[in-house]
Parts: C-alpha cells; structure tokens; sequence
C-alpha cells in the first residue's frame, strides 16, 4: 500500500473526496464550508468537486443536527460539520434524543448513518467556548459511536469508516492537529474499523491509553521515559464507543500499570469509564492504581499561561507513568 | 377542489370525501378505544390524545402520497392512521407488546412506520421540525418530487427549532408544509398567554413564506390550504405553513385535571365544532352520505379496531432481553 | 428539632415556601407550573402563596435556562423547573456554556446564584425521550455543582442550601420519588450542606455507594445481604460536586470494598467516576474490584418488562456485593 | 431628538452629540490598536472587529443610562466601550494579562464590565439573547425602570433562541431592545444567503413587536430608534426590534482570507459610507465641530489608547496557577 505524507487535514479532505466518489447520497453540511473549504481549510477541493454536494447553512446549529438525522433517515449519508465541537450545545437534542434514539426507539425499523464531525480541542488561545473536548457526554449516551483519530492515517481510516457505518457517530478531531503530518495510505479503501485501538508503541513497564492530543503528549512522555529506562506501551484508543478492550486488556496483562491521558477535564471525563473498567476487569493484573491525566476542572482560561496549566502535557504523564511504577 | 368535471371525477371525487370520512371515523375511534384502555390499566405510560383534532391529520395527510414524509408529534395517533398506519401494530405498541410497530420499544409518544414515510411521532415538543428540514432537503438532493410535512403544536410552535427550520425550508425552498396544530392549549397552558401572536400565521411573512390560518375543524378547508401547499411544494416552489385552528377536547394527557379551564369551554366545542359531525353534515347535504351509510361505516371501522385490540391483547410481550437488541447496526 | 412524615414532594414545596417567604429575589420559572402547581405537583401552595413568583413560561426551554442565568446575574435567584431532566438537551448551551462558564470567565466579577430543578428518571413506563438520569453530563461540566437527594429531609435540607448558594447548581429529583415519605424536620433553617455525604446504615463487609433511586436499591440490597450475614454500609452520596470523598474513604478503609451504584446506564456514568477515583486513592485499600450498578446501556426501553430489565435493581446489587465479598 | 427650546438645551444636546463622536472615535481608534496588536502577536487567539459599525454601538448606547443592562457579541469591543468600559481594563483583558477585565481569563470573546451593566461579551453567537430575557424579567420583578438591549449579528439573527427570547419578551412585554446589527455578513456567509427575508425588522411582527430597519452607519438615525425604544422599554411598554443596517468592514476575525467577497465591495462602503465621517460631516454642518476640534478629540483619544496599551503592555500576566480561581463562590 503506498503512503505519502500527508496533514491531518489533508486526510480528511482525501478520505472524504474518495467517500463522495464512491457513494453519492454522501454530503455535507454546516457554517462557512464552501468559502474557504471549511474554517479551517479542511474540505480542501470539496467545493470544487461537488457543488452541491457540500452546502453552506445559516447559524441553526439545532437545525443543521436536525437536518443531518432527518437526511440520513431518508436515504442520505450526510456528514454535519458542527464548527466547534463547544457549539454541540445546540444541537444535543437532535444529537442525544433523537439520533442516538432513532432506531432503538422505533424498534430497528430505520438507521441513521449520520456522520457528525466536530474539531475540537484547545491550545490555540480560543478561550471557554471554543475550546472544549466534550467527549465524555457521547460516551454516556447510549447509541452514538464516538471516534477520535490522532494522526492522519487514521484520520482518514476512520472517517473512511465512520462514513460507511450505518449508525450515528460523533467524530471528534483535534483543532490543533489539522497541520501535523504522517504517512497516508494512498488506497481507497484503506479503513481501519471503528472499535480497533492499536498500539503505536510498544513497551513492557506502563500502558499508557490514550487518544486524540493525548496520544501526542503520550509519545513524548514515552521517550522520555524510556531515557530513564521506563518501557511504556502507547495504545491509540481511536474510538471510545465501540471500545476495544481486548487491547486494552492485553497491554495491561502485560505492563500490569496503566495511565489514562486525555485532554478533556479530568472529573466525569472517558478517563473515569476506562480506569472503572480496567480495574474492574483486570483488578488481579494491576500492580499499582490506574492514574488519570486530563485538563483541570476549570473552563479553559484565555491567557497562554493559564491555558498552558490547565491543560495535560507530557510531563504530567510522565509523573503519573513513574507513579505507578513506584519511581 | 379536485380537478373539475366529468362524471368519472365526479365518482372519484365522492369516494376520496368518503374516504377521509372514514378515515376520521377511524382516528375518533382509535382513541377513544386507546382512552378506554388507558384507563382500564392496559396501556401503560401515558397518552395524548388526538380527538376533536381529526379534520386536521386526516385533511393534511389525505393530499399525501405514501412516498411523502411526515414528522409527528407526542399526539400522534392521528397523524399514523391518516398516512395509513396499520391499526393492529400501532395497537400493539401502544400496549407495550412485542408484535408493535416499535416491539414494544416506543409506545404511543414513539410509534412509527417508515415504511409509509412517518419519521416518528416524537416525545420532545417541536423535535420534529429539525428532521423535517432533513426530509426536505433529501427529497431535493435525490430530486424526486416528494412533500415534507411537519405536525406541531401552538406550545411547539414558541420553541426555537421552528424559527431555524423555516427560514431554512425557505433560503433553500425546501418541499415542506409546515402544519401548526393551533388546539388552544400547550398542555395547562392557553395559546393566548403563551404566544405573542394571536394567529400564528402571521409569523409566516418573517421567512417570505406563505401563511395561513384554517378552520381547523373543516376537513375540506384543511384539505383545500393542504392541496394547494403540496403542489407549491411538489412543483419546487418551496415551504408553506398552515395554522390550523382546532381545539384539544380531552386533557393534554389521559388523566389530565385540567384546572386551567372550564368544563363548559371544552362542551362547547364538542357541540358547536366537532369536525366529523360538520363533516357528516357536508356530506349528507350533497348527499354523498346517508345514515345507514355512516352507521355501516362506524360498524366497519369499530370491528376493525376490535381486531386491532384483540390482536394486541393477544400478542406476546417482548422478551425482556430484547431490550438490548435494536441499538445499532454494527455493535 | 421536631420532625413529621412527609413525602419528597411536600419536602421540596415546604422548603420553597420557607426559602422564598425568607428571601424575595427567589422565584420559580417553568412551564405549567401553576395551574396544577407543577406537572408534578411539586410546588403544592406555592401559586396560592407566592402569586407572580412562581411564572409560567412558554415551551422554550433554551430561553427558560437562559432566563435563569440571566435574572441570576442582575440581583435574583431564580430556580428553574426543567420539566423532565431530559430536556435539558435543549438548553446545554445556557447551562454549560453560560452558567457553568460565567463566572470563571469574567474572573469572579459575578455570580450565578441559580438553581436547576430537574426531575428525572425512569420507571414510568415514559419511554426513551421522558426516563433520562443525565447527571454525569453535568459532573463533567466544570462550573456546575449537581445535587441529587433520596429521602424527602435530604430534599428539604439539600434544595434550601442550593437556593442559598452562590453557584449555578444542578438539582435532580427522581419522579419516581416523589411520593415516598419520610421524616423530615420542620426547622426552617434545616440545611443539608453541599458536599456531604450520609452514612445511612453502617456495615463493615461492604461499602454501597449511591445516590437518588439507587439509595432505595441499595438499602433493599443491603437488607437481603444482612440476611446472607454480609452487613453492606450504604453511603448516600446527596451531592456528586463538590464531592464527599472523605466520607467514601473511610467507608472503605473501613470494608475494603464498594460497589457504585445509580440508574443512569453504566458506561460513562457517574460510577465510573467514583470507581476511578476510589482505585486511584484508596488502591491499598481494596480487597477486591469496585465493582458498578446502572442501567445497560440503551435508551429506556418503553414497554414494562423491557423497561425493568435494563433498570438496576436490588438483585444487580445484590450480585455485585457478594462478588466483591468473593461469595 | 432631545427636548426641544432653550439654549441650555441646545448646550446640552451640543454636548451629548460631542461625546458621541468622541466615543466613535474612540471605539475605532481602539479596534485599530487592536487589529494591530493582534497582527504584531501581542493579542493572543483571535479577534473580531467592529470598525465600521460604531453607530450602532455608540448610537444605542448613547440613549443607556449605567445601570441599564447590555448583552453583546463576539464583536463586542464597541459595545464595550459605548456602554462606558475602562480603556485599560479592556486592553489589558485582551492582551491576556492579570489586570484585565477578566484577569485574563476571557480575552477578547469574553470582556465584560458587570459594574456597568455589561452582561458579557459572548462567544456563542445569540448566546446573549436567552440571557437578556433574563435581565428583563428581573427588571420587572424588581421593579426597576432599567431597560435591557441585547446586540446581535444576521447570522445570529437565524438561531432558535432569537425567536424564543422575542417571544418571551412579548408576551411578558419586557423592557428589551433587540438590536440587530446587519453588516451583511456571517463569517464568510451573506445575509441575503442566510435569511429567509431581506429586512430582518420584518419578522418583529410575528411577535406583535414594533420593528423597525435603520440606517445603521447614521448614528442619529440610531440614536433616534433607541431613544424611542428605550422611553417605550422604560414606561413598561414592551420590547422593540431594531434592524442596524450596516457594513462589517474588516473580515470576520483578523487575517480572515475574505475570499467570499470583493474588495470593491469593502471600499465602497468605506468610501462612501463611513460612520465616523458621515457624522463628522453633520457636526461640521451644524457648526458643532472644526477641523481643529476634531483633530484635537482624535489625539486625545490616541493618547487614551497609548496609555491603555501602555498599562496593558507593563501589566504582568496572571500567574499560572490564577487558573485555578473564580470557578465557584463556595468551591
Ligand atoms: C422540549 C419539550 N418540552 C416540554 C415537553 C413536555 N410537553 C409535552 S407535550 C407539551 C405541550 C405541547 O403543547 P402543543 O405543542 O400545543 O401540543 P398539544 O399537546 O397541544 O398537541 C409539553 C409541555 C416536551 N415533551 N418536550
Ligand atoms: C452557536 C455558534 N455557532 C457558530 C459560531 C461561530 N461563529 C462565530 S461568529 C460567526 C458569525 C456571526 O455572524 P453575525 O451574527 O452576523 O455577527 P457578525 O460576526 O457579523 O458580527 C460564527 C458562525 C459561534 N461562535 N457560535
Ligand atoms: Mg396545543
Ligand atoms: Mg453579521
């Protein structure tokens, strides 16, 4: 399979421009998409290549949810670009009652292949309302798919993926990681199946489990740690719903310590679900606690040094990682 | 009304008056069946019922095809059974059982049948009018010549999705009929205290919109405002939004005290405005209907029910285990 | 302090009445309210008492939840009836993104002195759109406190603390509670403070963590449990931010085990939190898993046996208390 | 305009249009500072500019008293100071540092000014429209005769809570004014695209609303529209929709690509329309301003700016740890 280098962002332009080839009742839809191909450039080439087929809405976020599920309950695969994930506020009826409701409710008759994708994240000095990982709220809704990707391959196999299910799936993307670059199978039909973690480095001494930013922060935290000759395995959730624990289990059957590393505040956040469930399943495995890393139970404040503080950087990791392995 | 002239539309013609007559029968029957049962512990939950209402479902849906969609609402029977709904399984949901159109998932607040382009009634007011736009912009995308309609409540019709869908059925002319079911109450609530407008309609001409206020319990005013929005539609010329005035005559749900107004408000209407007796007496005045006619018709529809009854009555629960089918396609 | 048999509701209109007769800037908002003095009627003699302080709003439930933001920050504190707790999805921004976010936004120049009552919780055969318990959304809000009371003097002691505080607080009462009675003490100034829990029947085998409807499961359990000679100690936790954790740690320094327990589903619960959080602080203390009782995750299910299947029930904490016991 | 007669009055009134376009200048002359900080790295994140508009915010909130209330925007600079905000506190609070009106924790979404009335800027687009209901109603209830004016764009204009919050205030006649300013844009996307009518004054109607479209770079024109809003607001008279037509001038956010529009289009209205020189001209008409005058009110407030920048640029940041306050009351 050939690989170029690709950004993030070129990923999910790609991916969805090969999605969109294949498969004509995909779309999409949401604020200031054709202008400047998405606010962030991340349709890149779409307006060009499908008028139509990529369509501007007024400020309705409510709306704009709404039309998504009612689209995908009528023979569409419509993708909702919500902007700024802080902005699902506005839209978590259509999101959380109705198309995570859908088809249980109505006893399977009909599915919702709605794609809702949301850049995320904070960093970039947007303050509390632009810079929210809200995760955790999808994770505790039962009937929503929750995935979030960390380099661009992934990007791109699982929005690839995402688009394809038949079920509704809250794609979250990280906003500061549009620009980071890696290798992109050029294949299109390269998809990685949602509920798939890997492990993108492999270690004997600590897990550490993450996703999205976290999975940035982990790296860095492992090398690092292996300068002072702490092992870590670096496993990649990539989605959180539907959860691939069996990886998760095999990691941890082998370094019996685990850190959970998210960006989202730490209280109530996936971290929770994961380090309940691993010491639920694998109490005799664990030497040590399961520690959690994420943001501080605070809104993210505007200036640089407060936001610097609140958020979760390798170091932490790095403190959790030696303290569960009593160094 | 339909296209004039010759005998043969002449006979089509009664037979369709006949149709919707019976039709309302059906949903009237339908709900006081659902009441009964209600109240004799059979369905559990709770239930809103449609009754005093039915010029409004069955005038709307009876310009519908059965390609073309409709969003409901928590007061939905109506809407199900004059698109077509089959009586036996949305019985059965009603009384939780496994044969229902939902197996037992949704009850009355979320019967359904897609297969007849109902996209659900739906337990959250207003929660309709966001997927219609949905439905709307569907049909455009895939280009057939669909409708879209949406059933909402005067209570529904103050919350903000209905502002977002209109003016986005209309910035991109969307094939929907915006259908506000103006019963005078959102639950305890009088229409009047709870709306800055008198006639809903009016907020119309805020999204260039056509709007109209209907008497509501005219089945054929209903159904004239309802041709002429589906052919606007159908023909690409975008939303239009109906108000039609109507009356709730039972408590907003089953059970319901009704502090909020007096009995003889309520006894009024049922005297002065029921819209099946009006209706009845359209037709026995251009002699379309005879009373032997009407009392087989009620007899035709009431053994229907009782079928639809004793169906549910007879069909298994759902397994308890079942709960855990349903959620997704691909776990 | 005299006390007498009062049911949850007439706990919750009592401290209303003593709360807005003490303090005149209190008043209720909220749809149907005074017509049958809540849908619930909940507000028993409050219309009568306090005519134009207890305000029918139309059916707008964002503007209802910004309505109280805003009185609250011009000089009174509003409690708003959110009607069934799951629509609070049509008012997530004004909860989230403005109440929880103001304050620590502007940098402490105001405050938020609002109270958001939400009855919750299934077992009305209400089906999915009408049975939520949605509390962990809120936990993992930071700026929001959430309280969650059982028996009616937890409702009368915890609804005049919240009415008093300062905070934006989130204020869930299950519907089906309603009518249980219980003592509760006439004192008008009978506060239960924020952020304490209740040891409400001690045990030394077995720690049961709950809150809401889940301290009935748990207090049936522990009961059958003492039958079985495991003696469960049932912690009501009343408030789950700020949080009661010395009161959980020595529960379980004390039995070495706990099970979670809440009628939210599982996955992403509130359980989830206090699991990761037990394992994190007391992990030499544990003899075994900390083990979580919630509903499965789906949407509540209408029809009565599918509904009671996928609720937890005493049996779930029967279950996981001798698992935990290793019996 | 004021009440007429009387050289006292005509002092008085000379005075009042002199502060208005001191504060115009001074709205513009701070965006300028702004746009160039930002450009320069010293504004962290990102920005948006109200050059161009400052009739709107100086028109309507030249007719406020202090204790009146003002709900505002991401684009709420002007607001900020035409509401009477602290020069200084503002810059520094944009800058991020400690001395800031938020102590850096809002930036420039989030400046507000509690003391005056200033009820947050927002960065939820409508986001201060539910929360204007709420002043409202508490100004009633406290029996006040404060008004409450909430500002916001015509993308904004298209959320549900717009139509939630003019109804509420409707039916409940609160003393609000909803100001819409219309600078024909949304981020990249044009109001005629996104509306659903071209005055948006037009929907006021469906809420039983005076409603009325201003030419919004004529601050007098503005002003009159308020100062008949607010007398309405303040004698318990109900709320008013004002429609500020205007013109963004700058993109959305600093460095914004604009590819959505002409530059022509931009300079045409920076030419010809111009707020600040529109009102110039009238007060050099009106014999109320030299040249000299003139220049002498833009280097005074040129060096209002200087110090502001200078107390923004001395002032520390807020310690990293700060970000762990002001959360809760009683944590
Ligand atoms: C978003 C939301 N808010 C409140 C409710 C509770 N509720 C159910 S029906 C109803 C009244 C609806 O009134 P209307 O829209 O006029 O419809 P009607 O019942 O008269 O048919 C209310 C308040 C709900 N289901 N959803
Ligand atoms: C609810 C919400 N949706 C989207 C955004 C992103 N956004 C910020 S400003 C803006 C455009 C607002 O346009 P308008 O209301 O006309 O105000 P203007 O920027 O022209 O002053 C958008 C889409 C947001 N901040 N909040
Ligand atoms: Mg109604
Ligand atoms: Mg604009």
């Amino acid at each position: 399979m050939s690989e170029r280098i690709l950004s993030a962002s070129a990923a999910l332009a790609e991916a969805l421009h090969e999605e969109m080839t294949r498969d004509e009742t995909v779309f999409i839809l949401g604020e200031d998409l054709t202008a400047h191909a998405g606010i962030f450039g991340q349709f890149k080439g779409i307006p060009e290549a499908f008028p139509g087929r990529i369509i501007d809405t007024p400020i309705s976020e409510t709306c704009i949810a709404g039309c998504g599920v009612g689209a995908a309950l009528t023979g569409m695969r419509p993708i909702v670009d919500f902007h700024f994930s802080d902005f699902v506020t506005c839209g978590m009826d259509e999101l959380c009652n109705q198309a995570a409701k859908i088809r249980y409710m109505f006893g399977g008759q009909v599915n919702v292949p709605l794609v809702v994708w949301c850049p995320d994240g904070a960093g970039l000095r947007a303050a509390a309302q632009h810079s929210q990982s809200l995760e955790a709220w999808f994770v505790h809704t039962p009937g929503l798919k929750v995935v979030i990707p960390s380099e661009p391959a992934d990007v791109k196999g699982l929005i690839k993926s995402a688009i394809r299910d038949d079920d509704p799936v809250m794609f979250f993307q990280h906003k500061r990681l549009f620009a980071r670059e890696g290798p992109v199978p050029e294949d299109s039909e390269f998809l990685i199946p949602l509920g798939r973690a890997a492990v993108k480095r492999e270690g004997k001494d600590v897990s550490l489990l993450c996703y999205g930013s976290g999975f940035f922060i982990c790296m860095e935290a492992a090398q690092a740690l292996a300068r002072e000759e702490i092992e870590a395995e670096v496993v990649d959730l990539r989605t959180l719903k539907p959860l691939d624990m069996e990886t998760v289990a095999s990691s941890i059957r082998k370094t019996n310590r685990a850190v959970v590393v998210h960006e989202a505040c730490l209280t109530g956040g996936f971290g929770s679900e994961l380090a309940a469930r691993i010491q639920e399943e694998l109490f005799d495995e664990l030497d040590a606690p399961i520690l959690r890393v994420g943001a501080r139970d605070v809104p993210i404040p505007f200036s640089p040094g407060l936001e610097d503080f609140v958020l979760p950087k390798s170091d932490s990791v790095i403190r959790a990682a030696k303290r569960v392995c009593y160094r | 009304m339909a296209p004039g002239g010759g005998e043969e539309n002449m006979k089509e013609e009664a037979k369709t008056l006949l149709d919707i007559y019976r039709t309302m029968v059906t949903v009237r029957l339908f709900e006081t069946m659902a009441g009964e049962h209600f109240a004799a512990g059979k369905i559990p939950g709770f239930i809103h019922l449609s009754i005093g209402q039915e010029a409004s479902s069955v005038g709307v849906c009876s310009c519908l095809r059965p390609d073309d969609y409709v969003a409901s609402t928590h007061r939905g029977h109506g809407h199900m059974i004059a698109k077509g709904a089959d009586l036996k399984r949305m019985t059965a949901e009603l009384f939780g059982k496994a044969t229902g159109y939902c197996k037992g998932k949704g009850g009355s607040m979320h019967v359904a049948d897609f297969s007849i382009g109902i996209l659900g009634c739906n337990g959250v007011v207003a929660g309709g009018l966001p997927l219609i736009t949905g439905a709307g912009l569907s049909i455009k995308l895939r280009r057939t010549d669909q409708v879209a309609v949406v059933f909402f409540g005067d209570g529904a019709s103050n919350r903000g999705p209905v502002h977002e869908a209109m003016n986005m059925a209309a910035i991109w002319t969307l094939p929907i009929i915006f259908v506000v079911e103006n019963n005078q109450y959102a639950s305890t609530t009088p229409q009047s205290y709870s709306c800055s407008v008198g006639d809903l309609c009016t907020r119309a001409a805020g999204y260039g919109m056509p709007g109209l206020a209907v008497d509501g319990n005219d089945v054929m005013a209903v159904r004239e405002a309802a041709l002429e929005a589906v052919d606007r539609a159908r023909r690409g010329k975008g939303p239009t939004f109906i108000e039609n005035k109507t009356y709730r005559v039972r408590g907003h749900f089953e059970g319901d005290p009704q502090k909020y107004r007096e009995e003889s408000e309520v006894l009024a209407w049922q005297k002065q405005n029921d819209p099946i007796e009006r209706f009845e007496a359209l037709l026995r005045k251009k002699k379309l209907l005879t009373k032997k006619a009407s009392r087989s018709i009620l007899e035709q529809v009431r053994a229907e029910i009782d079928a639809a009854v004793a169906f549910a009555e007879q069909s298994p629960y759902p397994a308890p285990e079942d709960a855990l089918d349903d959620l997704f396609v691909n776990p």
